[in-house]
């Protein structure tokens, strides 16, 4: 079941992966697949509904997210990208977090400074995403590096699609890592799309995966709808990382049932039949049926599943959708610890007036 | 001619360009199939076919390097950057390569590419969907910065921007994409470069601006009239060139400069315009030179009406400067 | 005290704070064994060993990306950029990223990384070896941008740099890197971000510089002394934050200004103070604000004279600026 | 002895290289060679002579530099870094061109604007170099794409060193090179260091070839001191590119024998017994031995080709420094095809008064 398969023997073997999760830690992906699957179908109508402005949804990538998650520890530091809502979910962010930064109320716990999905939980080690694609790369390398000079037995995990793979952050980030033999996952969600353009058209190499070997250490390709196959091959390389053994390059082969974004079109580039080929892969469904076949799960229990997941997603929304506003005068902040004189300035002219301080 | 949108104006500027030269090629990011994520491209590939509209990997670096190795060649280029927000993994080729082609080779390569980048906010783009650093460029040595506020300059500037043979940053405010509409010139319509555009004659103060805040200083100038205080509006369509001439005599007529911009303020190019002034004008301005910015932080998401400077606050300065003398 | 040269006191400033914290450790490129193309690392990796003092890669983007993971865990990574020509690599780290971490997360992750990078021309070092890019610096929100002219403020500067809690960006005038001496306390010596340096008194007229243009800066001034002009010479010291008070009152007390800086005329620093004066030291200015600049060109290799601002061309504007009233 | 081996099967199967090049190119080759290390000595002691101001040494890569260029066509482009100047020699621009530009004077064909070394010749498709490591990568290739598009049957190589692997443009450029199979040759002259960074320490692949993997095209590794491996290597890249089959790598392994340039100091990060055991494959001694071998070379001859080449430097030499000075207000030229009006307005200051225009 578990199909973990090393692509290139690089600095190191890739040995064969740990045993499955338990049944226990199997339910409990679960339902974390089903809260992110009715946490994204919601936030797709809220922003239809102009609830929240913008959102990017996972489906399709429920097992590789949470399988990856459940694979690490909390003292772990996780630098995602923009689509890792499952992730932040699983480690420990709450949902009505989640609704918070996805609405950018008074309580965001990034001050409503970012668009949705650019998550930040500096208690969960999800340090904050940015929208260029492929920076967080190098920078958890850098991380890694830190934590190898603290002495601290832990892993920082990189996410980033199939279209980073082209960017300049992952050939600093994948050849430093290397060099100083980082403890490092780089997990890269490939999802077949960088928006419109088609896996294929990103590059040449048969997989992603092989990438790695450019670098001296070892890459690994996992089907990503397979829960068990995601967590084996993060467990492993996690062990890899912390027993001095240097990083991995995980490709979780996926595919991005939704569009891009809200603001994307997919009927523009791709076929219905494609996409209704890559369902029959269900994540979700796929758990599912291995937990009926495990005795785990039942019709009765399912539908408990689904309906916690739909009665925590209404009552966060509720929760963040009557938090107060933001107060317009904390956009001067943050900019550095302390206000500059400057910034003073033009703090105080908004002050002074604040009607006349805006973009009206 | 019917109205169009400012899109549609870049949209057939890029037709037309096309049409006329079959050396104008196009690479970008979902600008073939997808038709640009602003559908600025949309049609292009259908009529151009995959060599000319071409849809890259995910690296603006390659994007740049690519098109600086086309324009070598003797092609002309021209790159879709999918927001200016993205072009840094480009600005080594932009700033170390792209600009400075002709002059490090004594004149032997030329290197004429186009980038065009849909830029500034007011779209609800947060930190990476909306910046304005015109700037950054504007203070490269050897690149040309225009920037459209209408439809019919977006297509002229453009025609222009792709018959120049010089490399040129075109930025395309994206606020105001399909908000302002006009009439568009069919065929070989050309603005020159170096020429403001006098949006609306006055006497008591020169609001300068371009791109979208060329709208709210429009607004602002019509709410001062009717307090009686009658404000010019220069919209400069090209920061490099600039046309000092048209700047410096504007504020000689009316004593008065405002001057207005998204970027952030410090070493915004209102900076250089109010230098320029501070310089070439100085014995005809009566008051204080104000500028009405972007804040000094990075651009927000939740309060960026709060960052973004609108007809009231374009207006409110605009008192004090004419209350001080 | 004995004297000791500008590159010198960078040298010991950094060994300064590597001793004081464990956390502060050095990345680049050639800094290790090498000690560094200017030698400012020299010995460092003797004294501190090699997870310490990083030779890296060949990778700006790498250098940056990896100093800022580092950060966001709690050490305090110095980088070095080999010649500040060389930083648009990391551009993209620098202006997406580094500028923007504390913002972005609410204020959850500082990132506080000190960014040194030798600068300037007048080395003989053409186009790549000589560029003054601080204006790109001074207008992204978030950075501080400090430059010192003299040992005692390169080592003060530096330390204060690594005490700061945010980025900063680190200008060396490698010009002066040994043609400048002076003296330089040992220990913390630690000079503050946002206070000007006045290096030299006068009434006449303000001539505002840094880095290694402060040189020629008071030369001028020596020279127009004989020619009975009293001229007024201000360090800036850092850009961000501006010592905006230290230069208004200048202006306020000699009601003329001249501004030099390498770097291009448009765009550059010198367009942000001559717009800071023409709003807050209006009606205390007497004459239009000069900038002795350099060119809007490339930086030239066998020109490179031609280029730079020195003593006789600054004089040459304050004579003008001092005759127009 | 040509020892071209594919160290990978990529994209394209690397057949065997062809044969040898004739005895005649060898020796042609052989003149070239000898021609580049005279003047290359003659530069170090200029340099220290303060005649020219900088230079950045090739010796060590004499048989890598010129069995490259004599494998391609004139109408093939090609995209140096600072180190090509036997590649500019070998493609036409003759020696006093070369001094031109070291000394920048009024007849330098890039008008005095760049550094020593850093050469562009328009008539041998040649283009001007640049200092910023790797940039020319991406534009090679974005040069053979527009041969692509004019149906050009020509290659476009790029040069650049160990090093410049782990730049952006690399990785971009490799990447472009591999999806639009463009007709590229990467041309790597690994001389294991980068300035005091052994090449070891720049990335941890086994060898720098087998990164194109990564982007699904051959790499091949080549002993660098040996011409006829560099010429038939090259030969097969020019071959394959020109029929279609895509881009190739080639890593040429070879030494840098002296310092990095005229302000480095190679005893600072390496052995004189490391120095030593990589003089021991002179790749112009091994020519030399080789011609000898096959009895095309006698000592009579051999010192006729050194004293031609020391001729013709000492000729070039003193007529590039009788050359005139460089306009000084060409300071404001080609910085864009016409003046603007602001350079016409410095360009004027300047005129008004020429002693307060400079930097004195
Ligand atoms: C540097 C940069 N260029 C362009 C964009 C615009 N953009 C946003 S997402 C995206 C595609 C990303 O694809 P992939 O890495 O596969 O991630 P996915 O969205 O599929 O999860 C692009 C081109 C960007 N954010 N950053
Ligand atoms: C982007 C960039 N960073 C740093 C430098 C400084 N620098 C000049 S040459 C060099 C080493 C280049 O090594 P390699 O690519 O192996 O070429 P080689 O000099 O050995 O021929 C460095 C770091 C540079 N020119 N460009
Ligand atoms: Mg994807
Ligand atoms: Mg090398």
């Amino acid at each position: 079941m578990t199909r973990a398969t090393a692509v290139r023997r690089g600095a190191a073997e890739v040995t064969a992966p740990p045993a499955p999760p338990s049944n226990e830690r199997r339910l409990e992906a679960y339902r974390w697949m089903v809260l992110a699957r009715v946490t994204d179908e919601r936030c797709l109508s809220l922003q239809r509904q102009g609830r929240i402005g913008f959102y990017a949804p996972l489906s399709g990538q429920e097992a590789a997210q949470v399988g990856c998650a459940l694979a690490l520890r909390p003292e772990d530091w996780v630098f995602p990208a923009y689509r890792e809502m499952a992730v932040a979910l699983v480690r420990g962010a709450s949902l009505t977090e989640i609704f918070d930064q996805l609405i950018g109320n008074a309580r965001d716990r990034i001050k409503g400074r970012q668009m949705p999905n650019h998550f930040g939980f500096r208690a969960q080690n999800f340090v904050v995403a940015s929208s260029p694609i492929g920076t967080q790369i190098s920078q958890a390398v850098g991380a890694a590096m830190a934590a190898q000079r603290r002495r601290d037995p832990i892993v920082t995990v990189a996410f980033f699609g199939d279209g980073a793979t082209s960017s300049n952050d992952f050939h600093a980030g994948l050849n430093f890592a290397g060099v100083f033999r980082t403890p490092t996952v780089f997990f890269c969600q490939n999802n077949q799309w960088a928006i419109s353009l088609p896996r294929e058209r990103q590059t040449r190499s048969a997989t992603l995966a092989e990438k790695a070997e450019a670098y001296g250490f070892p890459g690994v390709v996992v089907d990503g709808f397979d829960l068990n196959a995601v967590y084996g091959a993060v467990t492993e390389a996690r062990r890899r990382a912390t027993s001095g053994e240097g990083p991995t390059l995980i490709e979780a082969q996926v595919y991005r049932f939704g569009p891009h974004s809200t603001s994307d079109d997919p009927r523009r580039y791709r076929t219905d039949a494609q996409l209704e080929a890559a369902r029959q892969q269900d994540p979700v469904v796929r758990l599912k049926n291995e937990l009926t076949a495990a005795g785990k799960l039942d019709e009765a229990l399912d539908e408990k599943v689904w309906a916690s997941a739909k009665e925590q997603v209404a009552h966060a929304l509720e929760e963040a959708e009557s938090a107060p506003p933001i107060d317009p005068r904390t956009v001067f902040d943050d900019v550095f610890a302390e206000r500059t004189p400057r910034l003073e300035e033009e703090r105080r002219a908004y002050d002074s007036d604040p009607a006349a301080g805006g973009g009206r | 001619m019917t109205e169009i949108t400012l899109v549609q104006a870049v949209n057939r500027g890029l037709a037309e360009a096309m049409r006329q030269d079959p050396d104008v090629l196009l690479l970008g990011e979902d600008i073939g199939v997808n038709g640009g994520v602003f559908r600025a491209t949309e049609g292009l590939l259908k009529e151009f076919g995959a060599e000319r509209v071409i849809d890259t990997p995910l690296s603006e670096t390659g994007i740049v390097g690519t098109a600086i190795g086309m324009a070598l060649y003797g092609l002309k280029p021209i790159v879709e950057i999918q927001f200016l927000d993205f072009i840094y993994p480009a600005f080594d080729q932009i700033v170390s390569e792209l600009s400075k082609f002709r002059y490090r080779s004594g004149g032997q390569y030329p290197c004429h590419v186009v980038v065009r980048a849909p830029y500034g906010g007011g779209v609800k783009g947060g930190l990476y969907h909306s910046q304005s650093t015109e700037a950054y460029f504007a203070h490269t040595a050897g690149l040309k910065v225009a920037i459209p506020s209408t439809p019919a300059d977006a297509k002229g500037l453009l025609l222009t921007a792709v018959h120049d043979e010089d490399p040129v940053i075109f930025l395309e405010p994206k606020r105001i994409y399909r908000s302002v509409t006009g009439e568009v010139p069919e065929g070989d319509h050309r603005v020159p470069f170096g020429v403001a555009r006098l949006v609306r004659e006055g006497s008591d103060v020169s609001l300068f601006a371009y791109g979208a805040m060329v709208p709210p200083a429009v607004e602002a100038a019509e709410t001062l009239e009717n307090e009686g205080i009658s404000a010019e509006v220069i919209d400069l369509r090209t920061l490099v060139p600039l046309d000092e001439a048209a700047v410096v005599a504007s504020v000689e007529k009316t004593g008065r400069a405002v001057i207005v911009h998204e970027a952030a303020r410090t070493c915004g190019f209102g900076a250089e315009l109010a230098a320029v002034l501070a310089e070439k004008a100085f014995y005809s301005l009566r008051a204080p030179i104000a500028r009405v910015t972007g804040y000094d932080t990075p651009f927000p998401y939740a309060l960026e009406q709060v960052y973004l400077p609108g007809a009231e606050r374009i207006a409110h300065a605009v008192r004090a400067v004419v209350r001080a003398a």
